[in-house]
């Protein structure tokens, strides 16, 4: 502290505090890195199969549509909200985008083409709805996207009168299972969205002012940005991501059904903060995001290789959960010194 | 050699039909002592995805077979179809593949199990045969999208046609007993002429049981699905006409049998392996 | 004398050449008339000063001005052309700039993200341009004199006074014709101020037009070129600097002389027991293995000086119990006690004005009475029942004592102005009776009128035998209140003064301690305290 | 700015405020109540039974659990917290009852008291543990929460072995179908819970606090409240609340069942927010919650009523919870003015 407050005596050079600063952002986020090392060292020892190539691709597939939510679900917390539509609205795009594919008369590029673009633009559009109401009459985001958690869920079961839709192209199908490396490919997608999430907020004035909408709205305001769009950008995002992650549900799963993505919201939210993001805004990271939908992807998974019953596992996914966001409270404390 | 591995799927656990399949299972692997079982259920009947998770951590880790109530019936086609060319025996039970998809993916896989569809006639015929021609009937259906639940209602359906009964709604409660106890009461004071109910599992019946209970309404008959112990003595005490029971402690072991004859080098199975279904009716 | 530009009949006020003008200007919320009236001119290259009472109406009209809320009625003129801004960016777009008097800075961005939040710049493919970004800030900075300020660093992490400079600085990057500063100095002290008259000098010198408000008259003495007078609302009258006096402005704010308090220091007094004593005192932020120690007596005021982070907030929060002390003993009426937490320090019968009075003095939500019972919750209830009679009883004696301008005593503190703020601050603690009272800054944003009332409420708490131990960055206060004052620097006691003893020189000797330039400063500090006692 | 803004030479009397305040209290609460009115009109034009007794007693049966974990949960939302937890500890809570009152070879009277205390000690306990662990590492309640309710049904689940437990005493059943003059003695329950959560937040000295916590709870701290406690009792309020609507479910529905409780949290939290009370805390009141209950009550009985379909249902669901929220909006706006 004494360096940081002193007045002009002992100034700091530039190049000492920022080695310092960026020293400080790597301990955080490898605070949360190392909970997962944990669990990763934790089930290498304890079960076989853990770190065979098969099961690690299989838990990067099986992170992959939570990891797309919480990108989304990234930017509508950093700006204070919250989005408990994503699920519903992945359901809704996927019904929409299935609806699409399997229409008869077409080639089957064509009808990809076409499917992923009405997937990105319904929930492009639930999203966007979601951001213009609450911005508009600045209501809260939860109790909005609950309606339109509502809304899009009745939807989906509407339009495909809750049937699930299926046969797809083949084509469509092996993108899902496609494997670079044995990286899934779907992965790469997510990871790709991680990064562009990082990009965006990290190196460019839009990012940058999405955290200051977190942080004090009134400010940025004040500053004479247009912050009612910034924040219907923000919902407008995470609607595009569930949009995305119907597409890789559907090109995984090769069915669209109505009733996906029951509970994806809460998920997407854990991976969120347990990766560091302030529920209240303004501060935080996506590659804590990325960190935080390992942490639970991992756990699912090495808890089921345990061979623990399902009821344990609940149990015990619930205590890792609270315990990893109290070593994250240690952690930014020591950060902190 | 090791004993062969048999990968257990089901669906969700916290579904007591599920559970007491699963305890089936454990006993039955104690009392055969030469397989090792493991078991996987879900967080929810909607949660498709962690099927083909377990579907997948299965193959990963090279089981012998994979016994599997498949959550949706057309979404796991295709990693089962990835499991079986992994070389690992499938035995499909409980709810049967969709046979359309099937064929899309050239997959040929036996189904062991129950007739949903035919067990929910059973029920709806009991009902039929109460009420008689013209007899005013209602529906609680099961999680809209399952593909039991759709079964259900279509034997439900079967039955309406069949007895010339009169369907006056038709609606979820998700499988649960609050809300089909809910949605029930408000039927009721939209068609308080109802006669008959037709309900698509015993924890949904017991809500409707309640429900007609509390508006004192004695007159109106009740058929579920499932058998659970909660119901029975609501079937000695005819509060419940009937419900329908598909041994489902049994399925589980039965297909875990039929899997090991396979993996065993026995003929590989095929087309519907019916399990019994009975109708459980009071006196 | 008083050239007085008398504003009775509206359209006079308008000069040909007026850079803005202000007729008949009326702004109220709900039943509350902030603006009522209010005519007021600039003119090009002026610095123009706006004082008045707390809740005047001043830091309403500048929201007016830079488009943060819509006007009633009335007219603007900016440039010859009528102006009534609807946002802020309309408002920058016509060059009007805002130092607003409430912190406006996002605490978890860095300091170079706050000061270029305006206009970020961009790299030729669109980007945010860090280095770029951090070079401005940089030489806004040095520019403001806060070159030990590390760019990178997030907001959160610097005391008030920065703060205040880093949102100066940040009205300093853009191009503006008229800069207005609602209370710049009232978070800084000597040094900072000194640094920022040098800036309002140069930039008006750029031909910009610069709008001030400060409590403090003697800055609008030392700076200004013009001043309006605002008295509930309405504009009582311009005056140029040359031909007025600080009483002259006085008198117009208040409507009558001002007390005799600004004047005089404490009357003699009979000083008692010693009720706190500190032994090598050591808060967690201390860098060093001495602490702070001193005697505090009953029926004495103890000031405490020092230059912005020379850790007086921090010395206070450790004995109230909020931060954690390493070291060192607190004696409370010869007993060592340890405060585990307010709550102890409460019962031992302390009292703390924080400095901070909307992240920890108020709940800016609740009505002003209940502010007034938060810490003495047992005074207004019976069994943990509320007793709301009691309740507004005390906060009507309470707001009575300090004078307390307010609609309802049921309406929430955020309507009040922010003078009015800090007397339900002082009333919530007074209402507790303490034997100590510990301030923190007790009169920052305080008007002079109520100043003095706070000053003879301070004296009169003194003279029935409680013991008060004051931080402030106004010299003068700590001299017209304190008993003695104890110079603070980097968390060490540099001296101790007695009354006799007492000067600003003085002081400022102490606090700089060994700093090369200290001789410098203290010249120049002397040019322009002259008016402030 | 006379009258308003004068000092105390003009002193209101306090039976001018005091019915100026609880006016403004009243056109507060009267929006909803306004909206819930137009709701009721609509249902009574447009349905043939809905103003017919026997259906008020069934909204009032209905929305009484609802209701229950609604009034605890604007404690925990007053404060700025959330509690995620109750549909499970509600389920958690019935379950170890339900055990208890099973067990052979106890008095009826005896072993339904014994049950209920059980359930409202498990409720407590959980409340008591969400509680401690939020305040004690100031950590986000929404994820602390998440993982009790992970944890809690995973006990429920474990603890019943999956089973639906059955067969409660005569009497118990009894009070749970019991009516008095045609309202349901369980809803006189909530309502007397209703009553006396407004007479703790209104009148006595922990509920005003809890409003300043939920407001600035550093200047509570600074005050010398301790404020750790506060914030613990509003969550062991909550969890409370959730052990008493395990007694009412079982009571009505004559079985305790591990699976009970899904997603009941969302709808306590609608309630809490429609009724106008604020996510970000300090703001709100109880009585709101009442008509928030009763909105989504009358909303779920009408809509059946007037026989739309489940998939119209859910969206018009969806679209009336948006609505309310912004005629609030509207209303706050107005009683502003
Ligand atoms: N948003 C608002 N809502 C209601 N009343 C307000 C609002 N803003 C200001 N007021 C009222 O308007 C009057 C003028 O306030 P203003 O802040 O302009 O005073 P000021 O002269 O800047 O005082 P100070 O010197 O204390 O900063 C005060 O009575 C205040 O209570
Ligand atoms: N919460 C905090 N986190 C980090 N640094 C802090 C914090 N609070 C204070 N500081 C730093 O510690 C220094 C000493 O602060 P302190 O407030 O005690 O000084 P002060 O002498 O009271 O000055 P001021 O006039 O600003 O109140 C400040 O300059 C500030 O930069
Ligand atoms: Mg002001
Ligand atoms: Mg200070």
């Amino acid at each position: 502290m004494a360096e940081q407050t002193n007045t002009v005596a002992e100034p700091n050079t530039p190049e000492h505090t920022g080695r310092d600063f960026s020293l400080r952002a790597i301990i955080h986020n490898a605070g949360i890195g190392l909970a997962l090392l944990g669990l990763i060292l934790f089930f290498s020892i304890f079960t076989e199969h853990f770190l065979n190539p098969n099961n690690i691709t299989n838990i990067l597939t099986q992170i992959t549509i939570n990891l797309i939510l919480a990108v989304g679900m990234t930017f509508v917390i950093l700006i204070g909200g919250i989005d408990l539509s994503v699920g519903s609205v992945m359901a809704f795009a996927a019904v929409i985008a299935g609806k699409a594919i399997t229409l008869p008369g077409f080639g089957t590029t064509e009808i990809i083409l076409l499917a992923c673009i009405l997937a990105v633009t319904a929930g492009f559009a639930c999203g966007l709805l979601n951001g213009l109401i609450t911005s508009y009459w600045a209501l809260p985001s939860f109790i909005i996207t609950l309606g339109m958690l509502n809304i899009a869920r009745g939807a989906a079961l509407h339009v495909s009168d809750a049937q699930t839709i299926y046969s797809f192209p083949f084509a469509f199908e092996e993108f899902g299972s496609a494997q670079f490396y044995g990286v899934p490919v779907v992965f790469l997608v997510a990871l790709a969205l991680v990064l562009l999430a990082w990009f965006v907020l990290n190196r460019t004035v839009f990012g940058r002012l999405l955290y200051g909408i977190g942080n004090n709205e009134e400010a940025v305001r004040l500053a004479g940005h247009p912050v009612f769009w910034y924040k219907v950008a923000a919902f407008t995002i995470c609607g595009l991501t569930a949009g995305i992650a119907a597409i890789v549900y559907m090109a995984r799963l090769n069915i669209a059904s109505p009733i996906a993505g029951i509970g994806f919201e809460l998920n997407a939210i854990a991976a969120v903060i347990i990766g560091g993001t302030s529920l209240s805004g303004g501060r935080g990271s996506v590659i804590g995001t990325l960190l935080g939908a390992f942490i639970i992807g991992v756990l699912a998974n090495g808890l089921i290789l345990i061979g623990l019953s399902d009821f344990m596992r609940q149990m015990i996914t619930g205590v890792v959960i609270i315990v990893a966001v109290i070593l994250d409270y240690y952690r930014a404390r020591y950060a902190k010194k | 050699a090791d004993k062969p591995v048999v990968g257990l799927i089901m669906k969700s656990l916290a579904n007591e039909f599920f559970q007491n399949m699963l305890e089936g299972a454990k006993e039955h692997e104690i009392k055969r002592g030469d397989y090792e079982l493991r078991a996987v259920g879900m967080q929810n009947e909607t949660d498709f995805e962690s099927q083909i998770n377990a579907v997948e951590n299965f193959i990963t880790q090279g089981v012998d077979a994979i016994v599997i109530a498949p959550a949706d019936s057309r979404a796991m086609v295709r990693p089962l179809k990835r499991a079986m060319e992994a070389g690992i025996v499938v035995v499909n039970f409980d709810v049967a593949l969709d046979a359309e998809a099937k064929k899309q993916q050239g997959v040929e896989l036996a189904f062991v199990g129950p007739d949903n569809r035919g067990g929910a006639k059973l029920a709806g015929d009991a009902l039929g045969q109460l009420l008689g021609a013209g007899g005013k009937v209602v529906i609680i259906e099961g999680n809209p999208g399952a593909d039991n639940a759709n079964e259900r209602r279509l034997g439900f359906e079967d039955s309406v046609k069949e007895y010339k009964l009169d369907l006056l709604d038709s609606r979820t409660a998700h499988w649960e007993t609050e809300e089909a106890n809910t949605v029930f009461s408000n039927i009721l004071t939209a068609h308080p002429d109802t006669q008959g109910v037709m309900v698509a599992n015993d924890s949904m019946a017991i809500g409707v049981v309640k429900a007609l209970e509390s508006a004192g309404r004695k007159d109106i008959a009740v058929v579920g699905f499932d058998n659970i112990p909660a119901v029975t003595p609501m079937i000695k005490d005819g509060r419940l006409l009937a419900t329908v029971d598909q041994f489902g402690q049994d399925m589980a072991a039965n297909s875990i049998d039929m899997a090991l004859e396979v993996v065993a080098g026995g003929p590989k199975l095929e087309g519907w392996v019916k399990t019994p279904i009975e109708l459980v009716k009071g006196k | 004398m008083m050239v007085a530009v008398q504003p009775s009949s509206d359209e006079t006020l308008s000069e040909v050449g007026d850079l803005l003008s202000v007729t008949g200007l009326k702004k109220y919320f709900g039943g509350v008339k902030a603006l009522d009236g209010v005519n007021f001119s600039l003119k090009a290259g002026e610095v123009h000063a706006l004082v008045g009472e707390n809740g005047a109406g001043k830091s309403t009209l500048i929201k007016l001005l830079s488009g943060v809320f819509p006007f009633d009625s009335g007219n603007i003129v900016l440039n010859g052309t009528p102006y009534s801004p609807a946002n802020p960016h309309t408002a920058k777009a016509h060059g009007v700039q805002v130092v607003h008097q409430e912190f406006n800075l996002l605490d978890h961005l860095s300091v170079a993200e706050n000061i270029s939040i305006e206009a970020m710049p961009k790299t030729r493919f669109g980007l945010l341009d860090r280095p770029e970004m951090n070079r401005r800030a940089r030489v806004a900075l040095d520019a403001i004199g806060l070159s030990d300020v590390d760019v990178r660093a997030t907001v959160q992490s610097l005391g008030i006074a920065h703060r205040q400079l880093i949102e100066i600085a940040r009205a300093l990057q853009s191009e503006s014709t008229i800069l207005i500063l609602d209370e710049p100095t009232a978070t800084l002290t000597e040094r900072e101020t000194k640094r920022l008259f040098e800036i309002v000098q140069s930039i008006k010198a750029k031909g910009v037009t610069i709008v001030f408000v400060s409590h403090h008259l003697n800055e609008v003495f030392a700076i200004c070129d013009r001043v309006t007078i605002f008295r509930n609302g309405k504009t009582i009258t311009t005056e140029n600097i040359v031909d007025t006096t600080p009483s002259g402005v006085v008198r117009h704010m208040v409507g009558r002389k001002l007390a005799e308090e600004m004047e005089h220091g404490v009357e003699p007094h009979a000083r008692g027991d010693i009720a706190l004593s500190l032994k090598n005192f050591c808060v967690a932020q201390n860098p060093h293995n001495t602490g702070v120690s001193f005697d505090l007596h009953y029926g004495e005021v103890l000031g405490i000086a020092g230059l912005v982070g020379a850790g007086r907030t921090e010395l206070l929060r450790g004995i109230f119990g909020i931060d954690p002390v390493i070291s060192g003993s607190l004696e409370r009426d010869a007993t060592p006690l340890t405060f585990k937490g307010p709550r102890d320090a409460i019962a031992a019968g302390i009292g703390f004005v924080t400095e901070d009075r909307k992240d920890e003095g108020l709940i800016l939500d609740m009505p002003i009475a209940a502010n007034i019972s938060l810490a003495n919750m047992r005074n207004v209830s019976a069994s943990g029942l509320l007793r709301f009679f009691k309740e507004k009883q005390q906060a009507r004696e309470g707001g009575k004592r300090l004078k307390l301008k307010y609609g309802k005593i049921s309406d929430p503190a955020s309507s009040l102005s922010g003078g009015n703020q800090q007397k339900v601050v002082l009333a919530k603690w007074l209402a507790l009776n303490p034997k100590i009272l510990i301030l923190d800054e007790p009169t920052r944003g305080v008007d002079v009128g109520a100043k003095a009332e706070i000053y003879a409420i301070l004296k009169s708490l003194v003279r029935e035998g409680i013991a008060l131990l004051i931080v402030s960055s106004e010299m003068p206060e700590l001299m017209t209140l304190s008993d003695r004052i104890l110079v603070l620097s980097d968390h060490q006691v540099k001296g101790e003064l007695d009354r006799p003893d007492f000067s600003e020189e003085n002081i400022l000797k102490l606090a700089y301690g060994q700093n090369t330039n200290t001789a410098e400063h203290l010249n120049s500090q002397n040019t322009y305290t002259e008016g402030r006692s």
